[in-house]
């Protein structure tokens, strides 16, 4: 199967050339069934490819296959041809991101078939999302940069096409914006960091003149290029991570992305595409390795990223909102693992998320598509009855997220709290514990709000609220189960040590051949670290997590507190609620000079390049004018002209003899 | 002494002038088609003489009996008794025609002259202008050429049919 | 200059057109006789034995007939479309080997006209050019009858020269050459090696004796001459000599048709089986007289044809020309094509 | 037989129908006057291949041929509709084509 593998990005292919074309033709159920089943085909061959894979000795555990000759560039003076193929590689790291991709998006295109059910423009949604699938295998699979870019770029545009995908609904009152400008906004910001990303892949070029993986990293190992040269490429591959995983400063579209339909939120922009960056920095980690100065940059990104969104998800009304914040906080999180090196936590930590942040959202969906399109958190409540499955499978996602231990979300929290801890930045542990209690008190008021309490909609909805069918609820329910026991593939050695177990992270095993750690920093599960230390880490993050719940219930448990708390703390609560202004901020800094500069063009363009062309034109038609009476419509004055232009030809032909 | 090829070059020289005189000069255009038909079969003969077998055939095949039959379909399908004489092109164009023709003459006399002035025929090799070196010839070295122009004529073909008729 | 092969070659132009001429004068006799059986009637059989001096009697009469010239008419053109008519239907006989290398009084004569290589081609392009005699009487009689059949003459001959050139060619193929003299000898041997049966050309060679007739304007294909329509066609106003020479002309096209179609199609002068050690003027007499037996059973086909079947309707004679005819012509050049390419025939 | 005589011949040819394009308005008669031209050129060609002993030239009046071909049919399918529309040959009734 390994040999295969070039066939799984083309499996979602094929199901949207098949329902591109025969789509508007076909009952919507064989639509849905060509979806799901072109993805689950990928999702069987890599399970077919991986366990091969495994069956490697551990050194030379990674596969690669050129498909086809791209692009033959020739010597771009760096002393060998390069030539980039249609190449796709398999190795550890890809193979987590490739099982999560398949596998969360095999779930999610099921409950698609359910929540989309009554929709309009079925068959264009699946086209997109099978489309979506295909790019990101491809971005996955990729054995080079340019085939990772491409992917990349294509799960942006599949993102813009679902973030619009009701582009004729308004989306935002506070801003005025439709679904169609959520998408383009997110298309736009994309493009400013893809073009860093862009240009960082051509230094590269430039540098170590190859693109491969493998070569690249065989050539990263023993070279001495400048320091600066390192950190600067480095920089600019972040900054497109940062447009692609909604970092600051690049984060703003990925709330409005919510204007697309709740399971694109839950696959794009919570389980896969927003995690292609993390899974670029860890893929080039022998880069990053070798640049400290990028790394503390990164570090410190993710650490504010993952500070500052969540304190944005305490005041948020909207349920899927929320949860957008929650997801740029978690990026911020594993960001943050990886600038301090903790390469395997931030990828487990992907792996994790992608499975309880789906299921939060595809739980929020269930609780949308039952109050009907509802999704103000403010107008429910009591929800807990009447959708009993969403109810318990969306509580197991938030202990997860919140940390609480036993669950996914724990472990691999852990480890990134422990990675900050051992790797001596202390700072960032510390705001990452912070950004961890105000996790689980947003969390926790979320699912209060929703779920506990009252109902406080408007009654012809609540009563007619309902469970979500079996299609929508099995998904939930698989997602719950690997929200819980998904962490153990990755316990910290600490933790088996206390139930004699020895060291059995198998996660760390596989996947730390693929990755290289910083040169001299003594740190991750095995390495030198005091089991106390751990413990006491471990004992901290529980007790974050508790106190932040706790909060949370003390706050909203009666309703009409939670209104005197904010007008206690009104300052900062107006603050949040208008999220720092930062869409203002960047409007009067980025957007006004920016149509300041476009008016001045346009004039220009108007007075003097149209004026330029409008007086060529205006010569021509003068001129014409004058020429016109020549042209008297009668052929053999033509033709007496023609021969006397033959004539005058003939002349100099017959003069050179 | 007078060979046989120079009294079959006086004769054909005549035929070819007279009858391209009465193509451009008679009123009638089917005596005109009929003119450019023994016009064409003198041309023939030229080629004969000048050692291009298959050229001449093909001539009298493709020109003579194709060309010129169409020709002389299409007048008499229309039955076109005259035409011919200055209607609406003006006197100027009837003063600068000839002297346009008389320059067209003029340079083409000049550069004969001048360029070959001193010119003989080579001696032919044994097969030239065969069937077979011409054949030869065609689908090798001028082998898309010759694709380039059967999709010409077909193009041509369906122009004319587009063209003429009335309805489709 | 040499004179002598200058006057073998007259003398050999000379012998051919006495036969030929003989031999038309025979056909318009056989074409009554048989025309009559085929209707259970007599036919012309009070001059001479059998009536076989009728065509003599008929050729008097047709000089002592007074010679008409419409009003109206081009006159130049009135008197030249019989003569080139005429002259354009024997020219093409001229590449028509009609025997073997012989030699009479110590000289080896070729019973061949003209041996050119481009021989084929030039009989076609006499065939084509035999329009113009029928254009130029239809159009210079300046009669509306006339002037349909000549039309329609040119618009039949133009459409049904491609079939029988297309059809030639398959054989040109299978020959590989141009030459009637190398056609005819490659066809050698017992019957079985002509063209029709070993060279794959059966088809091209009905396609090519359809065309034939549609090319001399014989029945079911003589639309320019139909006399329930057009009275006499193209002929209608000419009389005596003249006419005669038309009539003659259409005798001398069908048989340089059927002199085509066996060197091309069934071995030409080729008697069909092994001559062994046969020689001299054994062997060539019964060459010769192979040649002639098949070119007279061809001769005797077209009258047999022409009283057998209708005449077709204009529009059906175009669709046959060229949605059927040329069609399946250019199938049978692809397909003569592909069987040299892959050395089913001996190329 | 020198080569000149066939080109200065072709010259005259090449010239008489450039002239009787010009002359006549016939709109058939221009048809065949350009065959004239056409022909001359060929015959120039042809003339070039024997003296130089090179066959491209015949091979360039074949190609010359076709075309004169594919010219004839489109030209006079072009005088058919012509006539249909204005019930003459004649190309100064076409003065449509101006500003």
């Amino acid at each position: 199967m390994l040999k295969l593998i070039w066939l799984i990005p083309l499996l979602p292919l094929a199901g949207v050339i098949l329902n591109g074309v025969f789509g508007r033709r076909l009952p919507l159920k064989a639509v849905g069934t060509i979806a799901c089943l072109a993805v689950l085909a990928a999702f069987g061959i890599s399970i077919g490819a991986i366990l091969e894979l495994a069956e490697l000795p551990e050194g030379v555990r990674q596969f690669e296959t050129d498909v086809a000759t791209w692009l033959p560039l020739g010597d771009l003076g760096t002393g060998s041809d390069l030539t980039i193929p249609w190449g796709f590689g398999l190795d550890p790291l890809s193979s987590v991101l490739l099982l999560v991709v398949t596998g969360v998006g095999f779930l999610i295109h099921v409950y698609s078939v359910g929540y989309m059910s009554h929709e309009r423009d079925y068959a264009r949604f699946f086209i997109y999302l099978n489309l979506f699938m295909a790019m990101m295998l491809l971005l996955v699979l990729g054995n080079n940069l340019l085939v990772l870019f491409v992917g990349w770029e294509g799960v942006g545009l599949c993102s813009y096409l679902l973030i619009g995908f009701y582009y004729d609904r308004p989306f935002d009152e506070r801003t005025g914006l439709t679904c169609a400008d959520a998408g383009r906004k997110a298309f736009i910001v994309n493009r400013i960091g893809d073009f860093a990303f862009l240009i960082g892949l051509l230094y590269l070029v430039l540098e170590f003149g190859t693109l491969k993986f493998t070569e690249l990293n065989t050539a990263l190992a023993g070279h001495h290029a400048p320091g600066w040269m390192l950190t600067g490429i480095g920089l600019l591959l972040f900054l497109g991570a940062c447009g692609k995983s909604a970092q600051i400063p690049l984060y703003v579209w990925l709330p409005d992305a919510m204007a697309g339909p709740t399971p694109v939120s839950a696959l794009i922009h919570a389980a896969t595409m927003v995690t292609a960056g993390v899974y670029m920095v860890c893929r080039m980690s022998a880069l990053y390795s070798a640049t400290p100065e990028a790394m503390a940059i990164i570090a410190a990104v993710g650490a504010a990223t993952a500070l500052f969104a969540a304190s944005m998800g305490i005041t948020a009304t909207d349920i899927k909102k929320v949860l957008a914040y929650s997801t740029v906080s978690q990026l911020g999180f594993m960001f943050a693992a990886a600038g301090v090196g903790a390469y395997v936590a931030a990828i487990f930590h992907l792996m994790t998320h992608a499975f309880f942040k789906a299921l939060l959202f595809l739980g929020a969906g269930s609780v949308i598509h039952g109050l009907h399109g509802q999704q103000d958190i403010r107008k429910m409540g009591g929800l807990r009855s009447k959708m009993p499955a969403t109810f318990v499978t969306f509580f197991v996602a938030m202990l997860a997220i919140t940390g609480i231990p036993g669950l996914a979300g724990f472990f691999s929290k852990d480890e990134i709290l422990a990675g900050a801890w051992n790797s001596g930045n202390r700072v960032v542990w510390v705001v990452l514990s912070v950004a961890a209690l105000i996790t689980a008190f947003y969390m926790m008021r979320l699912t209060w709000l929703v779920f506990f309490g009252k109902y406080r909609g408007d009654e012809s909805t609540g009563s007619k609220a309902h469970e979500s069918p079996a299609l929508m609820t099995i998904p939930l329910m698989i997602l719950a189960a690997l929200s819980v026991v998904g962490g153990y593939v990755g316990v910290p050695a600490v933790m088996s040590g206390w139930v004699g177990l020895g060291d059995v992270n198998k996660l760390h095993h596989w996947l730390a051949p693929a990755l290289t750690e910083p040169h001299g920093a003594g740190h991750g599960a095995e390495v030198a670290h005091e089991a106390g230390m751990e413990t006491m880490l471990i004992l901290v993050a529980t007790f974050v997590a508790l106190l932040g719940i706790a909060l949370a219930w003390m706050v909203y448990r009666k309703d009409g507190a939670a209104a005197a708390w904010a007008k206690r703390f009104g300052p900062v609560h107006h603050l949040l609620r208008n999220l720092y202004w930062v869409d203002e901020f960047y409007e009067l800094v980025v957007l006004r000079p920016f149509y300041a500069a476009s008016r001045f063009f346009a004039a220009v363009d108007r007075w003097v390049v149209d004026g330029l062309v409008n007086a060529t034109g205006v010569t021509a038609e003068i001129s014409g004018q004058v020429i016109k009476l020549f042209q008297t419509g009668l052929v053999r004055n033509y033709a007496l002209m023609f021969m006397f232009g033959v004539l005058v030809i003939l002349y100099y032909v017959i003069r050179a003899i | 002494m007078i060979g046989l090829e120079t009294v079959g070059f006086v004769f054909l020289a005549t035929l070819a002038l007279a009858s391209a005189t009465v193509v451009v000069f008679h009123k009638s255009p089917i005596i005109s088609a009929l003119a450019l038909a023994f016009n064409l079969v003198a041309i023939a003969g030229f080629y004969l003489l000048l050692n291009a077998q298959f050229l001449a055939l093909l001539q009298v095949i493709v020109y003579a009996g194709a060309i010129m039959v169409l020709i002389l379909f299409v007048i008499m399908l229309l039955s076109i008794q005259s035409e011919g004489g200055l209607h609406r092109s003006g006197r100027i164009h009837s003063v600068l025609a000839p002297l346009i023709a008389l320059g067209c003459a003029v340079a083409l006399g000049v550069a004969v002259f001048r360029g070959s002035a001193d010119g003989r025929f080579a001696v032919s090799s044994a097969d030239f202008g065969t069937v077979r070196s011409i054949g030869t010839d065609l689908f090798t070295t001028f082998f898309y050429a010759f694709e380039a122009i059967s999709l010409l004529l077909i193009v041509a073909m369906i122009g004319a049919v587009l063209l003429a008729k009335r309805r489709l | 200059m040499e004179i002598e092969p200058l006057l073998i070659n007259f003398v050999k132009i000379f012998i051919v057109t006495q036969v030929l001429m003989v031999g038309v004068a025979f056909m318009t006799w056989v074409e009554r006789r048989v025309s009559a059986i085929i209707q259970f009637r007599l036919g012309p059989n009070r001059v001479g034995p059998m009536g076989l001096l009728q065509p003599i009697a008929d050729g008097i009469k047709f000089i002592l007939k007074e010679e008409t010239l419409p009003a109206g008419s081009h006159k130049t053109l009135f008197m030249l479309a019989p003569v080139i008519a005429f002259v354009t239907a024997l020219c093409a006989f001229a590449v028509v080997p009609f025997g073997p290398v012989v030699e009479i009084f110590g000289r080896t004569v070729n019973l061949v006209i003209l041996d050119l290589d481009g021989g084929m081609l030039f009989a076609l392009a006499f065939a084509s050019l035999g329009v113009y005699g029928i254009v130029c009487a239809g159009w210079a009689s300046r009669s509306k009858y006339a002037l349909m059949g000549g039309l329609r003459a040119s618009a039949q001959m133009v459409s049904y020269e491609l079939a029988l050139g297309l059809a030639a060619v398959g054989v040109f193929l299978v020959n590989g050459t141009l030459r009637p003299t190398e056609i005819v000898a490659a066809q050698a041997g017992w019957f079985w090696n002509w063209n029709a049966f070993s060279g794959f050309q059966l088809l091209g060679f009905i396609l090519f004796l359809v065309a034939g007739y549609a090319e001399t304007n014989r029945l079911p294909f003589d639309l320019p001459e139909a006399e329930t329509e057009l009275v006499a066609g193209y002929h209608t106003e000419y009389s005596s000599m003249k006419f005669s020479m038309f009539m003659m002309a259409e005798y001398f096209a069908m048989m340089t048709m059927s002199s085509l179609a066996v060197t091309l199609y069934l071995g030409g002068f080729q008697p069909g089986f092994p001559t062994g050690d046969l020689s001299g003027w054994a062997l060539w007499g019964l060459q010769i007289g192979a040649f002639v037996a098949k070119v007279g059973f061809f001769m005797f086909l077209f009258v047999w044809v022409r009283w057998t079947l209708p005449r077709f309707r204009y529009d059906q004679l175009m669709d046959l020309g060229w949605k059927r005819l040329f069609p399946l012509a250019l199938a049978n050049l692809v397909v003569t094509a592909l069987l040299v390419a892959f050395d089913v025939i001996k190329g | 037989m020198e080569p000149q005589w066939i080109l200065v011949l072709s010259a005259v040819l090449f010239t008489m129908g450039a002239f009787g394009v010009l002359w006549n308005r016939g709109a058939i008669t221009i048809l065949m006057c350009v065959e004239i031209m056409l022909n001359s050129a060929n015959l120039t060609f042809i003339t070039f291949a024997r003296q130089f002993d090179q066959a491209e030239g015949q091979i360039y009046a074949f190609f010359v041929m076709t075309l004169a071909a594919a010219e004839a049919a489109v030209g006079l399918a072009i005088v058919i509709a012509l006539f249909r529309l204005r019930e003459s040959t004649d190309v100064d009734e076409l003065n449509l084509l101006k500003w």
